[in-house]
């Protein structure tokens, strides 16, 4: 029986875990900007910074490519390190790092031996910051080698699936979701737990659409699923969790029960991850594509520069409206 | 030494300081009121002295990037009060005919980017431009202590070198970066030392004292202007707000904005032009009128400005949707 | 009618191209690492580094980042710059300014003014150098706001294609295919032409199958089709030559009537331009995609970064046995 | 000044400079004979000094990343001949229970970028790691005079300096980046002034001198070593021949070429360890003879041994293919 102790919110529930996984290896270290200085960074993890601070989490100057870099050779040398890059859009001033040599290298020298890091950051979409501080860019990491993503969308998986991305032996990038951070508590358990990383979840069931989805677009589209239950249409909200490794057999599994596949993001809509999820899906399970009453679609933001302004880039990005209108396009 | 600059220069940068204290405050004004659009705001309080002194050095059509948080400075290089308050309050500048504070190459200003310095190589690839296009523009690059330690920005120096651009790069040390002091990141007493290693002249100045940084800048500008090649100025002043507004400011030594305070360069130079016999009580006064009012209009127009649409952003884009 | 009166290989062809381009246009300026004091980058564009070099073609460091970044400030301050980063591969290493700046940058702010630059590498897969000096990297490109890229596949695509980048008003990424820069020379014109940005070229006329493709892939589909005529079976080859704007009317029209669509890239599979292309066709023409005789397939490179290894490269990529292969099972 | 080297040390030295020299030519020999699988050669001859003197001054688990071209050397280090032919000829050394030289974190080999610079961090922060292990680890990362000025590069020693890390960085001055001679994109007369812009000592010294490298290598990897934070060494060498083997290196001027080979630091050893009456003819001939044969009888075994096949390869990688 799962004890419930604690009501968490997302950020703090990513603390918590980042805390438990410290105290239970030593290996485990933390740096990035301002983490121990403004302390926010962890949620309210409770004396995380007291325990830890300026010893196994440290701050550094503004040095994004550093701060990646260094979680490579930590972690070859025998640390464990977790290190924070404050914004996903930021991972492309690292980009270098990530793309050809976090997941590659090991690769590009026939390497076996492991690579234990976590890259965390927040996916900041809402905010009307700009490009740089809201751009949401996993699909440029579906496009690297040997990386895996994580996308969290409640406060339990996100504690779950730290912890995992902790614990595996290769380079692991957790992008949070700004959005999700102080939103809706959960109670989390206190025992140890993890989530596998490649395991999607079923948020909400339904007959008569399957909405795939990850991460910030996870309340958006079970908000347009309530909605709709109104007028009677089913929506069955299939969550990923992790981009890669993808669990293709539980969208397989949940498009052929229902027969209609829809895929929503954040991101932009050209290059972005829905397409792959798309013919990836063709490729496994062309008998269930075939019989589908429609064909998939998808819904993402415009191919744009998100601009600095909060309403345009709600016009931007998808919302709750233009899921519900998609949906009954397709139903 | 500051006796050769002319009354009407002195008297425009006090002018200038002024406007550039009371547009920070109507910011805050209409941030605090809520609703403007303004997604946050970080402010510049007392770090105006820096922006307002290089301004007062460069042409139109030189090229400029002030720290983030000292855009709105950016009055003082031509642009609008309107426009600066329109910018950060997020209108439609574009239809309304205005000048954003963003991007605008008319006014030197060649974009700004969030991911803080990686703008760097942009002003001086102008400054490439205008070598190889034979005009006499020149560029400033101001960074905080914070931003200035990106690899980006040592790469843009590494090219100015190369090149002999005519760029002056400067470090706006407010002592902090978010949370993180200055002297965490830089171990060295003189951060202009940064210059040597570059093999480029460096110096320090007091931030908070406008006619030093006006008699550096100056200097340094026409070394660029006259082919010199590029060169950095360090100028010392402080943050005296938090990170954004809203900044619990946790790390903060007790006391230090409180010493902090009594450097402001807004009374400071005042003090000097009454000292000086430029500047009378009444004179303040008026000033202080005139400019509120002027700032006052300002405001009122700008928050006026309809928020872009959807439909006029996307025209001034390419691309398929 | 067209006179013919050079022959030119890939890489004079790009050469000449710049250099008729900077005697047109005082603005057009080029810079990247060792233009002059290698002499080798624009082939053997006749007088180039001699009229030009040193003046409006410079030597720069190793700064990818200032490089890139130059342009953007020059192209807003009037020049119109060709910026050279030596491999696509390190185009990562500037990728904050490709991604979140040249083409999102106008976006963000509203900005109705041009940007005119080139930003001009060489793609280098078959070399067996490793991941950086090899991967092909468009689809990071693909997923980026507002740039437009070019992948030519001959001579005289190159030079009308790099014509047209430089009298455009956008940021272009212009890759060159580095396995084709010493291949077969072709007659180009000497008299001016572009060929406009977004106009895909039927390489090869068939019926059976169309093969999508760009760059170094389109001498591999064509060899392969001959290989496949011989065994009846008539292949369709559409270059795109441009992936963003994308032609897409054109793929439609030849698998229309082909019946068969296979997508083939250099770059990794997963998040790849090939899934991109796939799902597109599905959302403008689904009437088209019901009538295919087998589903659209992909052929691209596996989800691992390259190694230091010519023959493991070549494991890797797609070659000219593997289109044949594919193309086998789908008709 | 070099009396206090143990004579095994000076003896050591030799027999490594000359090592590192006939497994350069070895290498070159395999190239030119063609169908070994080497994709390209960029040689090393003339520059050994650095990187063998660098060697001797570390411990196995230390990290030590030489120039790129250099990674021969790494034999100094610890691994086996056979091991760098193997690496250098593209062989399976996995499957055949090697070593190889470009990653390898048992001999302290954190990863080769070939994007040049980008490593620097990794170094970086493996000796972070070492700190927080507590362990007494050190590392000398080394660059060209090319790579050193790289974004990355910079951020690196920013990062070193900030949290007082155990790194000597190095800059392996050999005159030349590709065809870009190093005084065209440094503006100062001695390439150690770059360490001043980070507040840390920093040194040159003549890079064709292994004893002069050996000494102040030491000194440096001392201070590291007893947490006196990191520093900065350039070495002044040569580039003796092409980029890479093929380069008509139509941009060197006359002669110079010749000059420097007049500076050959093997050679110029050889003769102080005779005038020291440390080595004689007869000496010079057996070692000789032996270091030939060492390296013959690797480049055998290496070429022996397999490429890896596809299959091989996959096993030892990740993700879905
Ligand atoms: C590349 C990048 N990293 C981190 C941030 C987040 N950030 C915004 S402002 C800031 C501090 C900048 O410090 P400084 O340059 O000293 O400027 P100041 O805030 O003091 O004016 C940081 C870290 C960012 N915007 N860009
Ligand atoms: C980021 C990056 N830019 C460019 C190159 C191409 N390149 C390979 S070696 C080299 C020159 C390096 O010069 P230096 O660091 O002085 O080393 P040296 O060749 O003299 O040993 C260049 C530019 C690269 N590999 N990586
Ligand atoms: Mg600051
Ligand atoms: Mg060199």
């Amino acid at each position: 029986m799962v004890e419930y102790a604690q009501t968490l919110n997302y950020v703090s529930a990513i603390g918590t875990a980042i805390m438990e996984e410290m105290r239970r290896d030593e290996r485990v270290v933390a740096w990035g900007q301002d983490l121990v200085s403004m302390r926010g960074t962890f949620g309210d993890a409770p004396g995380m910074i007291d325990e830890f601070g300026g010893d196994r989490i440290i701050d550094t100057p503004i040095i994004e490519q550093a701060i990646a870099q260094m979680a490579v050779g930590a972690a070859l040398a025998g640390s464990r390190p977790i290190a924070y890059i404050a914004t996903a859009g930021f991972l492309s001033v690292c980009f270098d790092t990530l793309f050809m040599k976090m997941g590659a290298m090991r690769q590009e020298f026939s390497y076996k031996g492991p690579m234990p890091l976590v890259i965390f950051c927040r996916a900041g979409v809402g905010g009307g910051f700009g490009a740089d501080h809201c751009t949401s860019t996993e699909a440029l990491f579906m496009h690297t080698p040997g990386l895996k993503i994580v996308m969290p969308s409640t406060p339990y998986d996100a504690k779950g699936l730290m912890k995992a991305a902790i614990r595996d032996d290769d380079p692991v990038l957790f992008i949070a979701s700004g959005p999700l951070y102080f939103g809706t508590k959960q109670f989390v358990p206190v025992e140890d737990y993890i989530i596998p990383l490649g395991q999607a979840d079923i948020k909400r069931e339904g007959t008569d659409i399957t909405i795939v989805a990850w991460s910030g677009m996870i309340p958006k589209a079970l908000n347009a699923a309530e909605i709709l239950s109104k007028d009677n249409i089913n929506a069955e909200v299939v969550d990923l969790r992790t981009i890669v490794p993808m669990d293709i057999e539980a969208v397989v599994k949940s498009a052929k029960k229902t027969g209609r596949l829809l895929i929503a993001h954040d991101a932009m809509k050209r290059g972005g991850a829905a397409a792959e999820i798309a013919m990836k899906i063709n490729e496994v399970a062309p008998d269930v594509v075939a019989n589908l009453k429609t064909p998939i679609r998808r819904l993402a933001a415009k191919n744009l520069g998100l601009p600095r302004n909060r309403e345009l880039e709600a016009e931007l990005v998808p919302q709750i409206p233009d899921v519900i209108q998609i949906v009954k396009e397709m139903v | 030494m500051n006796m050769d600059i002319p009354k009407e220069t002195l008297l425009m940068l006090y002018r200038n300081l002024l406007t550039a204290r009371r547009i920070d405050e109507k910011h805050y004004e209409i941030y605090s009121a809520g609703g403007s659009g303004m997604p946050w705001l970080h402010r510049g309080i007392g770090q105006e002295a820096v922006s307002i002194a290089i301004c007062a050095n460069l042409k139109k059509d030189d090229y400029f990037k002030p720290c983030f948080r000292m855009r709105f400075c950016l009055f003082a290089k031509g642009l609008s009060i309107k426009d600066i308050i329109a910018s950060e309050i997020v209108r439609d500048i574009i239809k309304d005919g205005g000048n954003s504070f963003y991007l605008n190459p008319e006014y030197g200003i060649l974009g700004f980017s969030g991911s803080g310095g990686e703008d760097a190589g942009f002003y001086v690839g102008a400054a490439l431009s205008a070598k190889m296009r034979k005009t006499d523009q020149i560029t400033v690059y101001v960074n905080g202590d914070g931003f200035s330690n990106r690899g980006s920005v040592h790469e843009a120096i590494v090219a100015a070198v190369a090149l002999n651009l005519p760029v002056v790069f400067m470090i706006e040390n407010n002592q902090y970066a978010m949370g993180t002091r200055s002297q965490n990141s830089y171990k060295m007493d003189d951060l202009s030392d940064r210059a040597k290693g570059y093999g480029m002249p460096g110096e320090s100045v007091d931030g908070n004292d406008i006619l030093a940084i006006y008699e550096v800048v100056k200097k340094h500008v026409k070394r660029a202007r006259s082919g010199g090649g590029p060169s950095l100025i360090v100028a010392e002043t402080y943050r005296l707000r938090g990170h954004f507004e809203g900044d619990p400011q946790i790390y903060r030594p007790k006391g230090e904005v409180e010493e902090w305070w009594k450097k402001d360069p807004l009374p400071r130079y005042q003090k000097k032009l009454m000292d000086m016999g430029l500047l009378t009580d009444a004179d303040i006064n008026r000033i202080e009128a005139e400019v509120k009012n002027e700032i006052n209009e300002a405001a009122e127009a700008a928050l006026a400005i309809p928020r872009p649409s959807y439909e006029d952003h996307v025209k001034t884009v390419i691309g398929d949707l």
